[in-house]
């Protein structure tokens, strides 16, 4: 056990004690902030795999981008309401029922699976990981690369035209 | 270094938190939340697939690709919940049962 | 019978007609006449009688001692067997046609003083006409089944003429009670009826009179014929009507209680002697003794003038009842005959004596009951026409030589003393009843003429009396004459006259010694009458209530009948409706029953399906709750459930 | 020669009840008017049909078409026709009923709540009751027997007295269960009856004429004379008999199947009163001579004493109950079962007398019952009130009336000169003669009939004591203004019933020419066709 494992360890029982919060949590901001907090340390695991552009992706879009989308979302729906934006709960039984089972399962398949051969379960660590993932960028991936760019945009204009289209109607 | 089954029991995990969230949380933002959890997950995976085959590229490209439909996602999630919470004065997802039977 | 078809002339035919249809004519005119011209009723009606009963008289001069006139139309069939409707005009018919004609012509003419100013008159004379109708059907029937029509209908007459008071409760209680115990008399004349017409197959009396051999039940029959005599004579036990009977006109009293209507019975026993076989006749001689020496008893007690007349009248029935038991309808005849005129002016004598009295009282303004004669007395002086009238007619009832009445008796207690035969039987029994029965008509005669005409005046003594009018006297008058022994014969000691002779052809039948005995019987019995009972008045309830026979019969008839019309109600109601009505609820019952497992169990099952449908319809709908979270679980379910399915 | 007098009898009031449907409720005179119409015009019909007549003939007048012809497979033909025809049984009924239908029209006038449909019924009604006492095919009878019932039940249930609903369910239930009794007999005879017409086919009648002859039924069939099944203790035929019997007794009735009757009377309005009385009990003695004896000789002769005792059962019960009846209604309707109980046993005697008889008593009674309840209908019209007891003295101020009552009351006693004492006689002499001729029934049961005769003596004489002499006195609540004499109209309808009842009492001949040729072939024919009969119990 040396300290990296410890450290993955850890961030592993972050990210997990993070989600279990979230499904408890009844407060949206406090939901975000706890996600934001399972995905910072989502992205410490991916650095820890050896996947420190997925880290760093993971760190600038979801912790920088879509998690302030999301807290401006809870505050703008929060301010209309003028109140702290409390949830209720529903379908909890048969939620957790179906969650705990599926997860059951998961977990069976995963323990009865063998996926690798003895010993080739372990990570390495790629020798020019970004170098190569820049590479393949423009190169093997670059017409999904470039339609996921088209996406993006079309995602976020339309994004815009749906959010700001309330005003002009209201106007 | 640690194992590749770790990253599956927390990424399991992490799905059925996730879905755990979407079922029972009333309110379209948390749903979105658990959406993203339930994405965050399924990189994982991808993730740590790709980490046993260091020369292969793909999972880290799915993941990126997850990461940015997410984005895409969230976004115009996020736009329709206003719309919605605009119009229908909630964002409870239960509430808005237009296209009830 | 080719002798009756050359001696009997059209103009007797019309005559004959013309006898029995003017009663009949009377009752029509009677009835339609208005209310406001009633005093039209008083010309008409005996006006009608009197042509009747001088066509009587023709009738009867062409019929007597002649061979008997027939005449039948065909009435209707039975069965194929054809009934006719037709005339027997013998001997005895034309005696009873002139008796009735006479006599009813009489009470006619004497109504119309004795009934003046009656709000019922048009009523009375229609039904005194239309009695007299049916009494000449009755004489005349030449078939016991139109006899029997014209039974019932002066039984009917006699219903009507008895109520004629309608407003008097006793009178529609006397009414209704002489019907009904003549229906029970008729009722055995009609299994009579059944019986002959079952053996013989005829009702005519001709040919029965024809039927040589006796034939089967026949002595039953003619004790049923004898039934009908019972109720419509007043023989024991069915004699109670008569008495209350008075409580109608005294003129019906005379002419339908005493001269007539009760003495068809015997009548009838005469018409049909010949099919009454030996052990018939000894019942109808113990009956007609009994019920003679019954009412004889009672009538010496009686207070009501009416009352005596009438057990008097019961009493000589019973004696002629028992003649004819004794074989001799002859002599029954010649009483019936004598009885009608002396007893017919008895009433009639009756009757002034009422009717001046109440007149005087309503002068008087003073009331009692004047037809007791406890309250009468003296009404010599002031009635010396009816105390002479009533006297004669009381010494022929009593049997007082010289008069109608002692001869006739003599004719029947010779008729007894023949019968009785030589040795010593229960018919010496008979005999000496007789004796008694007259020894006896001559005390209560002698008690009722005493007590009513001699000693002082009582509470008559203020009343204004007066002798009534003419019209009343003369046909009292004309029957007290008929009273005396020259309606017998000329030999006031022997009845073997021009009247018994016909009737009885044997001839030489008197016995001179039992007139002698008669005769000093009848001194005795009233010098024992003035001695005993000239002053004293007997009381007795036995016999003041006949007996107790009424009291007998409300016990043992009566009231047993009404309590069981009464149950048969209650069982109507409460067993066959109840019955009924516990089926109906039961099925009702059942019905719920059936109604409870229609719509528990059948319905139920199809409800029961429904709701499971709508239950997994509501289900699955529940599904589609626009609940976009829902939809996320049941996926998840069921692809938990795929995942089972698929992989174990 | 074709005769159409028995349908223009039956169908001219059915047309005139059609014709009605289409005038409008308002025009009450209209309906009144045409009813009588048709009445006078069935009466003219009746006269024409009694002239064409021929008294010694039997069955004739007949008119016969195919009504249903239905081929039904192997089970044969189904065929019922419309076989109607008058005989000596039949012709004083119908007679009777055009009469006393007459006069209940005119008896209706006074009815003034819901005129059309009133009339109406009235008219199905007297359709019906002439179809049923013409109709020779058992299947066209049973029509015209349940056809009556309807009208009745409504008629009563609407123009009813206070306790209306109970006594016409009572008189629907009862009559209706012997209808089904009636049905049951009917499908068996159906099964069991062939036509001998068509000798190639088996063709299934309905006609009464073939069924009362024993050569046409099928052999081995349940009613097969010959060989009858055995049911229980007794064999089919008789059984067959037996449920015919009951069905007709509830409709004559006979004790104890006669308490609808009291209620029924008590409840329904007169003229209804005056035809329930005066011709649908008739249907019962009428279906007893025309079906019941005919078809199962065997049986009647089988049963004669049975059916003997039952009449004597009712006279005397009958006689008691009316005794014991307060109501006045209530005492003629119990006065009816008594008298009926002598049609009962009339026919049970199977002497030509006693059959003529009760025939003879059939139509007697109907007209003084007609006219009893007419009479009651008179006091009640005025007062409302048919307790004897609330009356007494009447005939000081209703002096016609109390005459006619008397007539009526002496003429149901069966006092000589009235219809009723020929009609009774003439029963009392079959029945008495029976035993001695073809040994039928006791002597005594005629004797003990007698006692009939006094206890209608005793009920009437003792109404007549309570309700009509004595003091004028009225109780209970009753004006004493409204006590008044009779009207044109009610001298209308009540003179003619009395004339009758003194003319058939008087010259009966007329009526028993007709009536004796029917009397004594039906017994002769009972009497030869069920000795000939072997009866296998």
């Amino acid at each position: 056990m040396n300290f990296v494992t410890i450290l993955f360890y850890f961030f592993e029982a972050v990210a997990a004690l993070a989600a279990l919060s979230l499904v408890l949590v009844r407060n949206v901001f406090y939901g975000a902030l706890i996600l934001v907090v399972c995905l910072l340390s989502l992205a410490a695991i991916y650095v820890l795999a050896f996947a420190e552009f997925v880290a760093v992706t993971q760190i600038l879009i979801y912790a920088g981008g879509i998690l302030v989308v999301i807290i401006f979302g809870v505050m703008l729906t929060a301010k209309i309401a003028g109140k702290p934006l409390v949830v209720k709960h529903t379908n909890v039984w048969g939620g957790t029922l179906a969650c705990v089972a599926l997860f059951t399962l998961l977990l069976y398949f995963l323990s009865s699976q063998k996926f690798f051969e003895d010993g080739k379960d372990k990570m390495q660590a790629a020798d020019t990981a970004i170098n190569t993932i820049g590479f393949g960028l423009m190169t093997e991936f670059v017409l999904p690369f470039e339609v996921a760019g088209i996406l993006l945009l079309a995602a976020l204009i339309g994004a815009a035209v749906i959010a700001s289209s309330i005003k002009s109607r209201n106007v | 270094m640690v194992p590749v089954y770790h990253f599956l029991w927390l990424g399991a995990f992490l799905f059925c938190a996730g879905l755990m969230v979407i079922i029972t949380k009333r309110n379209a933002i948390m749903v979105l939340l658990g959406i993203e959890l339930m994405l965050n997950a399924s990189n994982l995976n991808l993730v740590a697939f790709n980490q046993l085959h260091p020369a292969h590229l793909s999972g880290q490209m799915f993941a990126l690709f997850v990461i940015i439909v997410a984005v895409c996602e969230a976004a115009v999630g996020l736009a329709i919940v206003l719309r919605v919470y605009q119009h229908y004065q909630t964002s409870v997802p239960d509430e808005v049962t237009d296209l009830k039977d | 019978m080719p002798e009756t078809q050359t001696h009997y002339t059209t103009f007797f035919e019309v005559c004959l007609l013309l006898v029995v249809l003017l009663p009949l004519v009377s009752f029509v005119v009677s009835g339609r006449i208005p209310q406001r011209y009633s005093w039209v009723v008083t010309f008409t009606a005996p006006l009608f009688l009197l042509i009747s009963a001088i066509g009587a008289i023709y009738i009867f001069t062409a019929v007597w001692h002649h061979q008997p006139y027939i005449a039948r139309v065909n009435w209707f069939t039975i069965g194929g067997t054809l009934v006719s409707a037709g005339v027997y005009l013998n001997d005895i018919a034309a005696l009873m046609l002139l008796v009735v004609t006479f006599i009813s012509f009489l009470v006619h003419l004497y109504s119309t003083g004795y009934m003046a100013g009656d709000a019922g008159l048009t009523r009375y004379f229609a039904m005194l006409g239309f009695f007299t109708f049916s009494m000449l059907g009755i004489v005349l029937a030449d078939s016991l089944l139109l006899m029997f029509v014209f039974w019932e209908l002066v039984g009917f007459s006699s219903y009507m003429l008895i109520g004629h008071w309608t407003e008097k409760d006793e009178a529609a209680a006397a009414a209704k009670k002489a019907f009904l115990l003549n229906r029970i008399g008729d009722a055995g004349f009609l299994v009579g009826l059944m019986l002959i017409w079952a053996y013989t197959g005829t009702f005519d009396i001709v040919q029965l009179s024809d039927i040589n051999e006796v034939f089967s039940w026949q002595t039953a029959a003619s004790l049923c014929l004898f039934a009908g005599v019972i109720g419509k004579s007043a023989q024991f036990p069915l004699l109670t009507w008569l008495p209350d009977a008075m409580e109608g006109p005294t003129p019906v009293s005379a002419l339908i209680h005493a001269a007539t209507m009760v003495a068809a019975g015997v009548f009838l026993l005469a018409r049909v002697y010949f099919l009454f076989t030996p052990a018939a006749l000894d019942v109808i001689a113990g009956i007609g003794i009994l019920t003679a020496l019954m009412a004889a008893l009672s009538a010496l007690v009686q207070f009501d003038i009416k009352k005596i007349l009438a057990y008097s009248t019961i009493s000589q029935l019973g004696l002629m009842v028992a003649a004819i038991g004794a074989g001799a309808p002859a002599a029954a005849i010649l009483h019936l005959f004598t009885h009608a005129f002396f007893k017919a002016g008895l009433f009639l004598g009756a009757g002034i004596i009422i009717h001046v009295l109440h007149q005087a009282q309503q002068q008087a303004h003073e009331h009692f009951n004047v037809q007791d004669i406890r309250n009468l007395g003296g009404l010599r002086k002031k009635l010396p026409f009816t105390f002479c009238a009533f006297v004669i007619c009381g010494c022929a009832l009593a049997g007082i030589p010289f008069f109608s009445g002692f001869l006739s008796k003599d004719a029947i207690l010779t008729a007894i003393t023949h019968w009785k035969g030589d040795g010593f039987s229960w018919k010496w029994i008979v005999l000496a009843s007789a004796f008694i029965v007259s020894f006896l008509t001559v005390i209560y005669t002698f008690r009722m003429i005493w007590t009513v005409f001699m000693g002082e005046e009582k509470r008559t003594a203020s009343l204004p009396v007066v002798e009534p009018p003419v019209i009343m006297r003369g046909p009292v008058a004309i029957l007290a004459v008929c009273s005396v022994w020259l309606l017998v014969d000329i030999n006031p000691v022997n009845f073997e006259g021009w009247l018994f002779n016909t009737l009885h052809a044997d001839g030489n039948f008197h016995i001179g010694i039992i007139s002698i005995v008669s005769a000093l019987w009848v001194i005795l019995a009233v010098s024992v009458a003035y001695f005993m009972f000239r002053s004293k008045t007997i009381h007795d309830d036995l016999l003041l209530n006949n007996f107790y026979l009424d009291k007998l019969y409300f016990k043992i008839v009566e009231n047993p009948s009404w309590r069981l019309a009464v149950f048969t109600d209650y069982f109507d109601r409460r067993w066959i409706d109840g019955f009924i009505h516990a089926s109906a609820y039961a099925q009702v019952t059942v019905s719920h029953l059936v109604g409870w497992f229609d719509r528990a169990i059948v319905d139920g099952t199809v409800n029961g399906i429904a709701s499971l449908s709508r239950g997994v319809g509501n289900f699955t709908r529940s599904f589609q709750g626009g609940k976009i979270q829902s939809y996320i679980l049941w996926a998840i379910l069921a692809i938990i459930i795929f995942l089972i399915w698929i992989l174990f | 020669m074709h005769h159409y007098y028995i349908s223009l009898l039956i169908f001219i009031p059915l047309l005139a009840a059609v014709a009605g449907l289409f005038v409008p409720a308002g025009a009450a005179k209209y309906f009144r008017y045409s009813t009588l119409f048709v009445n006078l015009l069935q009466c003219m019909v009746l006269i024409a049909m009694v002239m064409e007549y021929i008294p010694a003939q039997g069955m004739q007048l007949v008119e016969r078409k195919d009504w249903i012809t239905l081929n039904i497979g192997t089970w044969g033909i189904l065929k019922a026709e419309y076989f109607v025809g008058i005989d000596g049984l039949s012709l004083p009924l119908v007679a009777l009923s055009v009469f006393v239908l007459l006069i209940a029209t005119i008896s209706s006038w006074t009815i003034n709540k819901n005129v059309k449909g009133y009339f109406i019924l009235l008219l199905i009604l007297n359709a019906a009751i002439i179809g049923s006492f013409t109709a020779l095919d058992f299947l066209l009878f049973y029509l015209f027997f349940e056809f009556m019932l309807l009208p009745m039940f409504f008629l009563i249930a609407i123009w009813g007295g206070a306790r209306r609903e109970y006594a016409s369910i009572k008189f629907f239930l009862y009559t209706l269960l012997g209808s089904i009794f009636i049905l049951i007999v009917m499908i068996g005879l159906y099964i069991s009856v062939h036509d001998p017409n068509y000798s190639g086919q088996l063709v299934h009648s309905f006609s009464v004429l073939n069924m009362a002859d024993a050569s046409n039924f099928i052999s081995h069939t349940i009613l097969d004379p010959n060989n009858a099944w055995t049911i229980g203790p007794m064999n089919a035929r008789l059984w067959a008999f037996l449920l015919l019997f009951i069905g007709f007794a509830i409709k004559l009735p006979m004790v104890p199947v006669h308490t609808w009757l009291p209620d029924a009377h008590v409840e329904a309005p007169t003229p209804v009163s005056v035809i329930l009385a005066a011709l649908l009990l008739k249907i019962g003695g009428y279906g007893l001579a025309r079906i019941a004896f005919p078809i199962f000789p065997e049986a009647a002769i089988h049963f004669s004493t049975f059916i003997g005792i039952m009449g004597v059962i009712s006279i005397i019960y009958g006689g008691l109950n009316a005794m014991a009846s307060k109501d006045l209604k209530r005492l003629i309707a119990y006065s009816s079962v008594s008298h009926m109980g002598f049609v009962l046993l009339g026919f049970a005697s199977l002497t030509p007398e006693g059959v003529a008889g009760s025939v003879y008593q059939m139509f007697s009674h109907g007209i003084i019952s007609a006219m009893l309840f007419l009479l009651v209908g008179v006091l009640y019209d005025r007062t409302h009130d048919r307790t004897i007891v609330n009356y007494s003295g009447l005939s000081s101020k209703m002096k016609s009336y109390t005459a006619l009552v008397l007539v009526g009351f002496f003429a149901s006693m069966g006092l000589p000169a009235f219809s009723g004492f020929i009609a009774e006689i003439m029963i009392f002499l079959g029945a008495f003669k029976a035993n001695s001729v073809n040994g039928l029934l006791h002597e005594s049961l005629a004797i003990i009939a007698t006692l009939g005769l006094i206890l209608g003596a005793a009920y009437y004489l003792w109404t007549l004591q309570r309700m009509f002499f004595g003091p004028y006195d009225l109780k209970g609540n009753i004006a004493h203004d409204s006590i008044y004499d009779l009207t044109d109209r009610e001298y209308l309808m009540l003179v003619p019933l009395a004339i009758a009842v003194l003319f058939f009492g008087i010259f009966p001949q007329p009526m028993i020419n007709i009536i004796d040729p029917f009397a004594q072939n039906f017994s002769e024919f009972v009497l030869r066709a069920g000795k000939s009969l072997t009866l296998n119990p």
